[in-house]
């Protein structure tokens, strides 16, 4: 293989208190696919997809991104790996403007001000822009957290349930937003339950049973 | 890549969120001032019209006023981080931890010593103080014992946040920690009030200020400890 | 001072070294049983033999052998078991600090058990060491409580340590419990000397420690046997406090070995 | 001729005015206090195991 996988999960087991959210799960995703990620609540979509974004770490077992392990390389992983939550990891005080700058500027993403300007065009937010979070609905908080998601232009997204809470042409907006993140190289890890919308965004699908991989298929 | 400007930056972005939070939301800053004038009240009632008992005693009331206020005001300040898992976000940005306790620990300091400049005329008047060694001399001060209060306060507020009885165990893990800078800040107040003849009043600034070295370097070091979910 | 110190009997004499003969066997004792994992299963008991004995005999050394003091008269007996309770405290304590630092150097369940079996029974010995010190502080300066420096700590350190193991007991996540423990330790270990030299300076009140070299030889000794008989008994309580900390840990954190694994690539 | 006898303690009981039964309540209650960990410590090791 001349490049490394862009995710590497060898043997992971994640603990909460005395249950096992996931155990023992292997697999691997080659650099450019799309992998489908499907299950009950409480299967461990979640706790894998934050654990592929380095927010927590597994209790057993290895994962590699690009090559490099997320424990020892969070801090360089994280310039890469971007993750559209459940929670929206906003702050509900600080307007829609106010939650991306803070996001741009500590990326030192340059010219912030005209990169926050056209995401929240992207987004259809621009004249809500002023507006502190704790105003928005849930649709609207999701549009912010995908902007504040493409502030990275990040190597591999990792998508919590993105059509939850959307209207039907955010919906649409968002198969749209994916395709254009997989043609730009981006990796996509996809949760959702709904799987016909998903597959046809997917190369492959991980459907994950009380933390553990079942029926394995393409 | 990372090195100290970068922390420094990421410290400055977060102290400006901050700040930037408390200023969009001036309520909560109005509702803390108000209880804590309360509470200055509420010592002059419970010790009796003895004016000159709560004058003598004057600089420890007014921090333990300013004391009450913090355990509020640093658990609003990661009540902030915990709703829709901000903390998380601004981890995952990335930003350094040690950024994110700079950031926060400053600006709770600065929130703090806002706070008790606003309060310190009414404290002046309810207790008959006289300020003897200067307005600047205390204001600067006032601004090293905030210090002293939020690093550790910080740390703990980032524990209690996330545990249940957060509002008991907050005072509980703090109070007691916060005792020698809390002595220090206090002796020092009240030689700013009464005079210092002694010329004492140094020597207890110089005894904040390594309380405020020790604190503030453990906390750098711990702090991404307690956020790093590992 | 005490010119009756030279008439002792030579079988008294020889009796003085008995306490350090104890304690020497008790640290021995203790030695092998960090050192020695197989030895643990009879060293604990033999420590807590000797704890046993020891303590049972001690009261009768203190209330009945000694005789009481020139100043205090008998109230100064009270000493013979506060000053060894409020060092076993310390011991327990400092003891908690290193088990937070090797915690947070390299995690491990067994530093968090030791920390939690040792701050539990540091507080339990500091509890009662100041409680003996109000006793004594009653009739020897008129009030169970003098807001000394060393009082003052004394009572400050049991609130941070009772507000640490209140945080053990507030976290459920083993992980979490872990690691925040172990750093509200160490601020907690790193803040006990700011906090007594702070109160200290600032009631500006001096005590002199009492020192062996002025005290009365066979005081000392029974002080010396007292502190042996309470730190066998502060490691028998610390070692079967980590046992129940270590067996609740296994308890809920599950290892992963326990799973079979059934692994799947998509 | 200072080694511990009852007839020893016993005569201080008689002869020490005030605070003795004081002291001795002191030390009753640093056996209390022991004993009722102890007590604590053995109950809970028998529940482990």
């Amino acid at each position: 293989m001349s490049q490394p996988a862009a995710i590497e999960v060898v043997d992971v087991s994640k603990r909460f208190g005395p249950r096992w959210a996931v155990a023992r799960l292997t697999f691997t995703l080659a650099t450019g696919r799309a992998l489908l990620l499907t299950g009950h609540n409480g299967s461990g979509k979640t706790t894998l997809l934050r654990m592929l974004a380095t927010a927590t770490f597994p209790t057993a077992g290895h994962i590699r991104l690009f090559g490099q392990e997320t424990r020892a390389e969070r801090a360089a992983l994280r310039d890469e790996v971007a993750l559209l939550s459940h929670a929206s990891f906003l702050y509900e005080d600080l307007s829609a403007e106010q939650n991306l700058t803070l996001v741009a500027r500590l990326r030192g993403v340059p010219q912030a001000k005209a990169a926050v300007a056209a995401l929240l065009d992207k987004v259809g937010l621009t004249t809500r822009s002023d507006s502190p979070a704790r105003h928005f609905s849930a649709g609207m908080r999701k549009r912010l957290a995908i902007a504040r998601l493409l502030l990275k232009r990040p190597k591999l997204a990792l998508l919590d349930e993105p059509f939850g809470e959307l209207d039907p042409a955010g919906i649409r907006q968002m198969e749209a937003l994916i395709r254009e993140l997989k043609d730009g190289g981006t990796g996509v890890v996809l949760a959702t339950h709904l799987v016909e919308q998903g597959q046809s965004l997917t190369d492959e699908r991980l459907h994950l049973e009380n933390g553990r991989a079942v029926g394995a298929q393409a | 890549m990372s090195g100290h400007p970068k922390i420094l930056a990421g410290a400055f972005e977060v102290l400006r969120k901050d700040l930037l939070i408390e200023w969009r939301t001036r309520a909560r800053l109005n509702a803390l001032i108000f209880f804590s004038l309360a509470t200055l009240l509420l010592f002059s009632f419970a010790l009796g019209p003895d004016s000159e008992l709560l004058r003598k005693n004057a600089a420890g009331y007014y921090w333990l006023g300013i004391l009450m206020a913090s355990v509020l005001s640093l658990g609003e300040s990661f009540r902030i981080e915990t709703e829709n898992l901000a903390l998380d976000g601004l981890r995952l940005i990335p930003t350094d931890p040690r950024a994110v306790f700079l950031g926060k620990a400053f600006g709770n300091a600065v929130m703090l010593w806002l706070l008790s400049l606003i309060v310190l005329p009414v404290m002046v008047a309810l207790y008959d103080v006289t300020i003897r060694e200067g307005v600047a001399q205390l204001a600067g001060l006032l601004f090293l014992g905030c210090l002293g209060i939020s690093a550790p306060g910080t740390v703990y507020a980032a524990i209690a946040s996330n545990a249940r009885a957060r509002d008991v165990l907050l005072p509980l893990l703090l109070f007691p920690v916060l005792l020698p800078s809390l002595l220090a800040s206090v002796k020092a107040t009240g030689l700013i009030f009464e005079g210092d003849p002694m010329l004492q009043l140094r020597s207890w600034v110089g005894l904040l200020a390594s309380f405020n070295v020790l604190y503030w370097g453990l906390g750098f070091v711990l702090f991404p400890k307690i956020i790093e979910d590992d | 001072m005490r010119h009756w110190t030279l008439t002792y009997s030579s079988q008294t004499q020889a009796l003085l070294w008995l306490p350090m003969i104890l304690l020497a066997l008790v640290l021995a004792l203790i030695g092998v049983h960090v050192f020695d994992p197989k030895a643990r299963r009879w060293t604990w008991k033999a420590l807590a033999v000797i704890g046993v004995g020891m303590a049972v005999g001690q009261p009768f050394l203190a209330l009945s052998w000694v005789p009481p003091e020139k100043y205090m008269g008998d109230t100064g007996r009270i000493l013979y078991v506060h000053v060894p309770q409020v060092w076993m405290a310390l011991i327990a304590l400092t003891l908690n600090f290193g088990a937070s630092l090797a915690f947070l150097l390299k995690k491990s369940w067994v530093s968090d058990a030791l920390a939690e079996a040792s701050a539990e029974v540091g507080v339990l010995f500091g509890a009662v060491g100041v409680t003996l010190g109000a006793l004594w502080a009653k009739p020897t300066w008129g009030a169970y409580w003098t807001w000394d420096a060393r009082l003052t700590t004394a009572a400050i350190l049991l609130v941070v340590y009772s507000g640490y193991l209140a945080l053990r007991k507030f976290i459920e996540d083993p992980e979490k419990r872990a690691t925040w423990s172990a750093v509200v330790g160490i601020f907690a270990a790193v803040d006990i000397p700011v906090l007594w030299f702070s109160v200290k300076w600032w009631r500006s009140m001096h005590q002199t420690q009492s020192n062996p070299s002025t005290v009365d030889p066979l005081m000392t000794a029974v002080l010396r046997y007292s502190a042996t008989a309470f730190l066998a008994l502060l490691a028998v309580f610390i070692y079967q406090r980590f046992l129940v900390a270590s067996a609740k840990r296994n308890e809920e954190v599950a290892l992963p070995e326990a799973l079979p694994a059934v692994g799947g690539t998509p | 001729m200072n080694f511990p006898s009852p007839i020893l303690a016993a005569d201080y009981v008689g002869h020490v005015v005030g605070g003795w039964e004081y002291v001795q309540g002191a030390y009753g209650l640093t056996l209390v206090a022991l004993l009722a960990y102890g007590a604590y410590l053995f109950n809970a090791r028998k529940d482990r195991s």
